[in-house]
């Protein structure tokens, strides 16, 4: 991709090579999107699905509905457990690595235990991992996730029992609450950088049965339905914080991801739309540069936060 | 586990009319024909609505490699099918496939024996064409709520048709031991009531070595049950809301009798009826 | 509209034929829906927009965008003061009532004392008004508003300032943040009840200008994409208080009225729809009460809460 | 202040093709038709995708009460007007309307003066329609970026056509005075340049009583400066985002001149310029 723009980005010392990044959990973990386009050629990043230091067998099924210009999933961070994901994993995102594109690994947990437990296998067992986005944020599990996440108190205390673990960049994944608050709260505790936002709890029941249209009386809504929301919490966060952040929500054409740019973000991940439209990642990199381009600036970085108001 | 062989490829509908209250068949020309095999199925978009994200998960009847063509039936049921059904000859879209794990033949010698239920039936009639190019001898149970809703073209031409001994198979062969049988709720056509009911007489007369069957959840789990009571092996291909259809969101995960999800878009939609927790 | 149900239902002492409402800001004062059917025999009840003590002219253009599923508004309140308003529509809301449909007006204030005088102006001027609902969510002005509810303190002394100064039932207008411990505080505080929710703050960018597609850099999103989420807040809400729940956000049919009456609210307002569809209440109204005869009940208050999980 | 006669009707398409570059001439059966006058404006919905809420608010050219029939012209510039120019002839949906407050007579005696930019065009033809049947004289001044954007046959049935003195009337008559200039920014066809530019000459040679005018908001402030700076009384045709278009959102305000806001779709969207804040 020869460009007339620097689109190279620094996401809290992840050096992507564009601010493209994916999704926690809207992306598998890279491979399952080769046939659609090479990936390590093409993204700045990808973040992968949600680990933590066991296997979890995630929610029943349904996990999904669909909604007016969204999804509502309730997943519950189905995952293999570290040891799993880099089994499976390993080679391929280490391939990626090598053709410049960032990996980071997402930390899931029940308990602080439970986070510290991942962190430290992931430092053990991923090398491959640029960093590493800790997920407080899942509103689909009964403990951990959003739960540990409600607070300023709460969430510093995430971040503070994974920051001794590891030397690499650490960014945390945010709920859709209290952004400023809670995101000046994870930058004393030493967070690089905060990626907003996770789906925001939405309830849909069939009024049939009287009961939930997925396992649990509540889920997570993403897509573009949520993107208005998320740039102005991204807007609200990033005048909050000095440390990157990373935009995240309803994300499905270039001009969405400028405006997150706008708003305050450093790097850009598409969620939802990877599910729906595969092939959508190389299409929005290419109307961003197209943006920035028309907007007459020889580095992304100059746009960042460049909202006028 | 992964499959890169996933990918976009453009559809243009070749034919799109109905062939049964409810049901249309839809023939579209795609690459994708090149690589699908029997079971898998394709993941359709249909442009018009943009407040539905999704696209619609369908099965295949049958894909002709050399022409590019697949053939499909899919039932109209809710916004997305409506708007599939209006799509016109000559229009184009995307879809991603082929997707999944398809059906595999028999592990054991012997007859085989498919139980389709209503919508479940075009990936049963992929089966079909599956064992009459293997070889492998069948007979059929194919279920409706009611008559008007049975797609009498399709099941003739691939299976036969009607309750009597005997049908022309795919290849266009007789093949004098195959049974074709025919169940509707309501009795308007074949025998009243359910699919399982004829199932579960027709294993006390003749003996398998695999069942195949794609149907209403209900249905089969009582298929599996009676196959699983007579030790006969047993595919069923399950269905799942699906949020991308290639195994990179985990919503459609299908419970695991060991314990544990499968994802029904990756894993399946094909499983071990014995692995399944019902 | 002869029913086999009982649709009456009890919003804090507002005694309503039905649970039909409409959201304030999205149904003029009623009269504009005059030419679509006949307002006064077909709802329980209309909520009039916001009214200050004096006029104020709202934001300047733009106001309005629109977004997938949904649009983005900044009126800011425009309204012609307490007197304006009921010289205005005075007659015409007086001879609603006496068609049988219950009349909610709305008071907006930048400050506790301009909620006590528009309050007072109404007790004095406003006979007609069945009961009042307290604006403190309005997220598109400056003072007043969504500033004076963020929080369970400030969102008291509203209702606190209100409370001594009419006998008649008093219900909040709350944002969408919160609700179950802003619920509380609010009940504590005298509340007959709780509306919710106000629109949810969003941004709409034009990445072209790099300014905001509306006239301030954020603004309140509406209409069916945000109804999943009204669903869970009211669900949310109704797990924490005892006073009746109006539920508010994305309603466009009557399953839409049903999940809120499920999720625990006691009558149901219309809000966008009544824009782009002006005349979807009388059709909601007909599929709500389909829905409770499909429900088998003979009451519809035996529905609300009903949701199973 | 209430507009209560503002209904929803059904419309059906009669013919919708394409007249200029990006314009469309739409003829729709309505009822609609009986009410509607001079400037009022309707607002259309075009179903298909649930995604877009809002209805398209359109002008119209003319109204024929007897047939139940409207002309329309409008501009495809977005996805709802992409959508509207897929109407097939026979499809139907609703409208609202008829809404807000038309054009009036001239309050003063003498020659009217029109001036259209771009798709300002519509409700300026109606005007001109209203004019002719008044017995009031006027001139016209017809403005587009590039020739293939001028919607000649229509400006042609309407008030005649081209840079000449004289031209056809709207009821076939023939006015020996009419002036018809036209401007476009790329010199394609008339003059090469603005109709700011061609108003302020014309109002040197010719006196006014009024003028109309509807067109980019540029264009207008600068036709209502012209016109204010001669003493000519001049009406406006504002366009403003619209979320219901009858008054009951407060979404389409414009600012007055003397402080607070009207709103487009129920104060105007015609306003004495002199009223509005440029
Ligand atoms: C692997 C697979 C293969 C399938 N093959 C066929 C086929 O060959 N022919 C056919 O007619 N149908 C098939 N289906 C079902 C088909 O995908 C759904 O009927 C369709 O998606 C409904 O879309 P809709 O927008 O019209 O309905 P909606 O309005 O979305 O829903 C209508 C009803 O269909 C159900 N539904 C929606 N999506 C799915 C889904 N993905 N899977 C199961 N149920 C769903 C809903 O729960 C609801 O009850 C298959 C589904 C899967 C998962
Ligand atoms: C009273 C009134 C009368 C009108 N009469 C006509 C007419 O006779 N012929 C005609 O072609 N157009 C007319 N318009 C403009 C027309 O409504 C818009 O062009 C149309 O709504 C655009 O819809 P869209 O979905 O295609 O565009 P979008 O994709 O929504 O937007 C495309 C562009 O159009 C602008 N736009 C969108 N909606 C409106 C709106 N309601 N008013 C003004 N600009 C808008 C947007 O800001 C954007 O720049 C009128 C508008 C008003 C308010
Ligand atoms: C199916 C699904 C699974 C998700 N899993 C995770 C997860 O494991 N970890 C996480 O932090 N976020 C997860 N998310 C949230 C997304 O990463 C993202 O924050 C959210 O969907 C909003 O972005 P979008 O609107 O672009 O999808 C998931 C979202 C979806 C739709
Ligand atoms: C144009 C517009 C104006 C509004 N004005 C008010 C208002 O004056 N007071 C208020 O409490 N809410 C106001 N609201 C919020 C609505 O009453 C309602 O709470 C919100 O729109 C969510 O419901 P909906 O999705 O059904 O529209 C307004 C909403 C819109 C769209
Ligand atoms: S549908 Fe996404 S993993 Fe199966
Ligand atoms: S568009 Fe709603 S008041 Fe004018």
């Amino acid at each position: 991709m020869v460009s007339s723009v620097n689109m190279a980005v620094d996401l809290g010392g992840i050096k992507m090579r564009n601010p493209l990044n994916t999704a926690s959990g809207t992306f598998g973990n890279g491979l399952q999107f080769e046939g659609f386009y090479d990936v390590g050629a093409t993204l700045g990043a990808i973040t992968c699905k949600g680990v933590a230091a066991e296997p979890w067998d995630g929610n029943p099924a349904p996990r999904l509905a669909e909604l007016p210009s969204a999804m509502l999933n309730s997943v519950g961070l189905q995952n293999p457990g570290v040891e799993g994901f880099v089994e499976r994993y390993g080679s391929y995102l280490t391939g990626l690595r090598e053709k410049g594109c960032q990996v980071i690994c997402q930390i899931a947990g029940h308990s602080l235990d439970e986070y510290r437990r991942a962190t430290e296998l992931f430092e053990e067992l991923a090398p491959f991992a640029s960093g590493f986005e800790v997920n407080i944020s899942c509103p689909n599990i009964a403990a951990g996730g959003a739960a540990m996440g409600g607070t300023p108190a709460a969430a510093s205390q995430v971040m503070e029992a994974v920051r001794p673990l590891t030397k690499r960049p650490v960014i945390v994944k945010m709920a859709p609450h209290d952004v400023a608050e809670i995101g000046r709260a994870l930058e004393a505790a030493g967070a690089d950088g905060l990626s907003l936002i996770n789906t925001i709890p939405g309830m849909a029941i069939d009024v049939h049965t009287r009961k939930s249209r997925v396992c649990r009386p509540t889920a997570g809504v993403s897509g573009p339905a949520i993107h208005a929301v998320a740039v102005r919490m991204v807007w609200e966060c990033a005048q909050a914080v000095s440390i990157p952040l990373c935009g995240i929500g309803g994300v499905a054409t270039g001009a969405d991801a400028a405006e997150m740019i706008l708003a305050g973000a450093t790097a850009v991940s598409i969620g939802t739309a990877n599910l729906y439209d595969p092939t959508c990642a190389p299409r929005i990199l290419a109307e961003l540069e197209d943006w920035a381009v028309e907007q007459g600036v020889s580095d992304i970085n100059e746009l960042i936060g460049a909202f006028e108001c | 586990m992964a499959h890169t062989d996933v990918s976009e490829h453009r559809y243009t509908v070749l034919s799109n009319e109905p062939v049964a209250e409810g049901v249309n068949r839809l023939r579209i020309e795609s690459d994708v024909a090149r690589t699908i095999r029997p079971g898998q199925f394709m993941n359709l978009q249909v442009l018009g609505d943009a407040s539905h994200l999704l696209r619609i998960p369908l099965s295949f009847k049958r894909a002709d490699a050399e022409k590019n063509e697949v053939e499909l039936l899919f039932a109209v049921v809710g916004e997305g099918t409506q708007r599939l059904a209006k799509m016109a000859v000559g229009e184009s879209s995307t879809l991603v496939g082929p997707s999944g794990r398809g059906w595999w033949l028999p592990e054991r010698e012997g007859r085989a024996l498919l139980v389709a239920g209503g919508i479940g039936l075009p990936p049963v009639l992929a089966a079909a064409s599956m064992l009459a190019a293997a070889g492998v001898g069948f007979d059929a149970i194919i279920g409706a709520r009611t008559a008007s809703m049975l797609v009498h073209p399709d099941v003739d031409d691939v299976v036969g048709y009607g309750i009597a001994d005997g049908a022309a198979d795919a290849s266009g062969g007789y093949d004098p031991e195959r049974m074709v049988l025919v169940a509707t709720d309501d009795g308007t056509a074949g025998h009243a009531g359910f699919t399982t009911e004829i199932m579960s007489k027709l294993v006390e007369k003749r003996s398998y070595a695999q069942v195949y069957t794609c149907g209403p959840a209900v249905m089969m789990a009582g298929v599996a049950r009676l196959a699983s009571e007579r030790g006969v092996d047993c595919q069923v291909s399950m269905e799942r809301m699906m949020g991308c259809g290639f195994g990179a969101c985990s919503c459609c995960n299908v419970a695991l009798a060991k314990g544990g999800n499968a994802l029904c878009c990756q894993d399946g939609p094909v499983f071990d009826a014995q692995e399944v927790a019902w």
